[in-house]
């Protein structure tokens, strides 16, 4: 081929490919679940947090590591609060657990 | 830690955040879900941590400290019946952190393994991702503040529209200029702070602007649409920084948040874009005036209770009043007693019952109720006509025949048909509208009898009256 | 074109791809699918054609004209009774392609962006690529003979499985010595033509001792295991020549072929690894022994017309048999003549009946039989009780009720519970025995009655013997 | 972060995500087309064409773009084979395709 293929591009495909990912795996949720789907989801866009660690990352402190540090921590919110507040509310639902036991299957 | 093998862990964790959206899909399978998100969470910051390890690590570790002790903290408190201010305060979350992390990265490009000059295609994504970011911070805080009731304090958060003139315009002309500032930003060869503060700036306004006009009645789609920003703008940021797992991680929520929100939409019989436009619920003034002129029948909790145990049978409808009156144990404890009774008891779930998708089934979980007497809307629509008692708590706009009338604002939204039961009990604190802010005719029937009060006062004084 | 520009003619390939495959998995949406599958392949080629525009273009063109009219004439003149052939012809053609486009490779890697001598890494990739398309290659060939009922003059396409002693052991052996000459290939820092010529030679060597001990009545898992292969054959290639493209269109047919393999080793009750192993039907000989010993009824189309025309019910199984007497034809005007007299009649699919999966719905199809007379094992199963006539067409393994007697080879297997119905009537030529080559108890019930013949002639004169 | 990221371990993550899709794609068809399903993916695996073009590209002609040419051939009898038969197939389908209408939502 003539050249390299910029960064972008592959990033792009992999985009793409996620979206596709994304739209199959949420489709058929069931309305029951919306909630705890809708604060696991929060959790997981603050994976962000992966971008606060590097800014910052840098030995010396200047206006980049400050807006960093501060990103890891409202980050860190986040997750904390994202995944403990999904599994009170999946705590809830699983007294009930067995009773819905039929569904297991679609869940492969 | 090699760039490729940080890669490699990086791919781990996005597979973990793919299984985990794959569980929460399922009830069976939707704790294994979190599990594999937290695992992927987990691997995605440690990878991380061992690439900055030579850095300034323990600003890291304190502002990681502080962040989940706090996030911890504010999981445990929380109300289930505050959950939608909660999600919707974390999304303001995490815009905030896309735009701090976008000031980094135009203050020390080098720190994320740029060459400064910023190339130009990072700089595009730059400008989308801060943008994006921005918008869902303000946006959300907006919707926080209207979920949080604010509005009576700040008419910035009324949680109805709020309108004013020429009002797209103005949306349309700020959103050119910030397309324009984001232009100069990207086509400039410095740090060029001043295009790029003013586009941020002019974001943040934006945001503000773009949620006012929507009514408190469209929020869950809008918590929904700014889920789905979020995830929007980690991607963007990932672009900029070259990193396939923000990528990945951002695009499933970016998608499955647009999703939800179609769905969601679809359940209100809403179009999307007069959701986003905003305006709905304009008419609230001119309909509540109505109320207080038509007469309306009212009993106790003991004629509740009477009328109840004599049925044969009975469905609770729960909404939105219940989540605030914390009622939903003292539901369970009466429906236990009506059911040993030898009364058939059913919950109907109207999808958008409540102040969440899913808020009612999950309160109801809370509280342990059966999972066989809980049904959703469309499998329990057909039996109110043979239906003896339907009591309705809390409950308003989801139950409101103005919905099947033409030229109503809710016309066409599906509702829960309470009106075509035997007897109608409503229990709500007084003749006020509810989030649509529309009267409603379904109080006024004579086969209607209002019981007034809180909730879950309400209930306990049925529950002692069943004997 | 830059190679920025090809990279995204790629993506948009690949996205028609995917949308390809999605639409193939639903009725309304198939033909759309397929149109997204020609769209994605069109844009594929002329991107590059476009790459190599200034080399050996006619050379090209010329195969590609030839290639393609082969493949338009054989796509017209196949008979839909031959679908599996043609399947397991394809798949090896693949394999083939893929082994010469490795050997192309080695020869000059320049050709393909990478600058002599190759990276390590590639030669990986390309060794995983040669080896997964030379078994393809020949495993599709021996699964072509079996199928295409080679096994008369060839002993190595018998449709009954090959077994010799330690053959297992030997298989291993093989690979591991694959490997050590792949390894000794991908160790070597020249073009290396010996280690990579040798392990090709040992793949296609493996290709043939995997596929033939595997039966006939195994074969559709073969076929769609094959499928699998040939797409991880294309995503090696795709690995080694760096084109996400191929990447992702091969695991895409990839994981869709082993998602088959697995939903019919389901259907079928076997395991997927004794399913590879081979060696199933081993006992026919013994099995079918047994037969012409014991008596049974059998009669002329004339008495099955008559009481087809005298039963309020009748379901038609149909099988293998009437794909090859090409009977669908006849079938439908069977039961349109029966339908007319008031008959009810349906058909009943076994999901692995015939030679491939959704074989006998394409073969329905054909003959336009109506879509809501035709009925999925699992939804017309519990009516076989009380059903007056059930017809079975040239089908034996999926009607053989050894399928629910311990100990028996297709113990476990979910077959149509047609010897439950009040009166059986068995078309097939003779006594001989299924793909499976086991003898059927079905037959010699007190209520069922043989029609000997071929199917199509059956059919013809019971359609003259009902007026 | 510390030097650059080998294509290989691109390709890896664009593979793993198409695996993804592929799983969730096909996770739900119908028995009564697998037939035409398996003939469509076999058309979509002769993608490997462009490959073989590419390997019979180069203007002097050798063993490489000699055996390059032979897989275009192989190939193309694929390509065409593949995805006119599959139509062969659909369109026999097609002609009752008006009475599985309430089917059509699904397909979204
Ligand atoms: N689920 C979601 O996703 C979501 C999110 C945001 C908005 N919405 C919208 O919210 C509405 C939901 O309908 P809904 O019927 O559940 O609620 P609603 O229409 O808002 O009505 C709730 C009613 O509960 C009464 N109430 C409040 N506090 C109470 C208490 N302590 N005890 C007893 N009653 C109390 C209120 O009347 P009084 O003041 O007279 O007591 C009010 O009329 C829909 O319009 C929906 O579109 C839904
Ligand atoms: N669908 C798939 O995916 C697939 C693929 C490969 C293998 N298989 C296997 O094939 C079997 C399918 O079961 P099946 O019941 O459909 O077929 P089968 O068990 O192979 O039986 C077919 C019967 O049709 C009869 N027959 C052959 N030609 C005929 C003609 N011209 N007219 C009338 N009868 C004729 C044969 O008996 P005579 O010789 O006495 O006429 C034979 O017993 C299963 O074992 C399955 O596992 C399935």
């Amino acid at each position: 081929m003539t050249g390299i293929v910029d960064p972008t591009i592959t990033n792009l495909i992999v985009f793409v490919l996620a979206i596709f990912v994304g739209y199959h795996v949420i489709w058929n949720v069931t309305p029951a679940l919306h909630t705890p789907l809708m604060s696991v989801t929060n959790a997981i866009s603050s994976v962000i947090i992966v971008g606060a660690i590097l800014a910052a990352g840098p030995a010396e402190i200047d206006l980049g590591s400050i807006m960093g540090a501060l990103a890891v921590g409202l980050a860190a919110i986040n997750v904390a609060g994202g995944f403990l507040v999904t599994q009170r509310m999946l705590e809830m639902f699983r007294k009930k657990a067995p009773k819905s036991a039929p569904d297991a299957k679609h869940g492969a | 830690m090699t760039a490729n093998l940080v890669a490699l862990w990086y791919l781990v964790a996005s597979v973990c955040f793919i299984l985990a959206l794959k569980g929460l899909s399922h009830p069976e399978t939707a704790r294994r879900g979190n599990a594999f998100g937290i695992a992927g969470m987990t691997i995605a910051v440690l990878t991380t941590l061992a690439v900055v390890a030579q850095g300034r690590i323990d600003l890291i570790l304190l502002a990681m400290l502080i962040g989940g002790a706090i996030g911890a903290y504010v999981s445990r408190k929380v109300e289930m019946t505050q959950m939608p201010e909660l999600v919707a305060a974390m999304h303001s979350l995490v815009g905030l952190a896309a735009v701090l992390i976008a000031v980094a990265v135009v203050n020390n490009p080098a720190a994320f393994g740029m060459t400064p000059p910023m190339p130009a295609g990072n700089r595009l994504e730059l400008f989308i991702g801060t943008f994006v970011g921005a918008i869902t911070f303000s946006g959300s805080i907006i919707a926080f503040g209207k979920l949080a009731g604010l509005g009576k304090k700040f008419r910035l958060f009324s949680s109805a529209p709020v309108v004013f003139p020429a009002q797209h315009l103005l949306n349309l002309v700020l959103a050119l200029v910030m397309v324009g500032f984001g232009c100069m930003f990207f086509l400039s060869q410095d740090q060029a702070w001043m295009p790029f503060l003013i586009m941020m700036a002019i974001a943040f306004v934006l945001g503000v602007l773009i949620i006012i006009p929507i009514g408190g009645a469209d929020m869950p789609v809008v918590i929904s649409m700014l889920n789905s920003y979020s995830g929007w703008a980690a991607a963007g940021i990932g672009f900029s920084l070259n990193n396939t797992m923000l990528i990945i991680a951002g695009s499933l929520v970016g998608s499955s948040g647009a999703i939800l929100s179609y769905i969601m939409c679809k359940a209100m019989n809403r179009s999307f874009f007069s959701v986003i436009l905003g305006g709905f619920g304009a008419a609230e003034g001119a309909a509540a005036q109505g109320a207080g002129e038509k007469p309306v029948k009212s009993g106790s909790a003991d004629d509740a209770a009477f009328m109840m145990a004599n049925a044969e049978s009975v469905i609770i409808v729960p909404g939105y009043g219940l989540a605030v009156a914390r009622a939903q144990h003292a539901v369970k404890e009466m429906a236990a007693k009506l059911t040993a009774k030898g009364v058939s008891v059913r919950y109907a779930i109207h999808p958008v019952a409540g102040r969440m998708p899913g808020h009612m089934n999950v309160l109801l979980a809370e509280a342990e109720v059966p999972y066989d007497q809980v049904f959703e809307m469309e499998d329990i629509n057909s039996e109110f006509g043979n239906t003896d008692v339907v009591l309705v708590l809390g409950a308003n706009d989801v139950v409101n025949p103005l919905a099947h009338e033409k030229g109503s604002p809710i016309y066409g939204m599906p509702i829960l048909d309470v009106h075509k039961a035997r007897t109608v009990l409503v229990n709500k604190r007084s003749m006020a509208s509810g989030y649509a802010g529309l009267d409603n005719p379904l109080f006024y029937m004579d086969r209607t009898m209002m019981v007034f009060g809180d909730a879950k006062k309400v209930i306990e004084d049925i529950v002692k009256a069943i004997e």
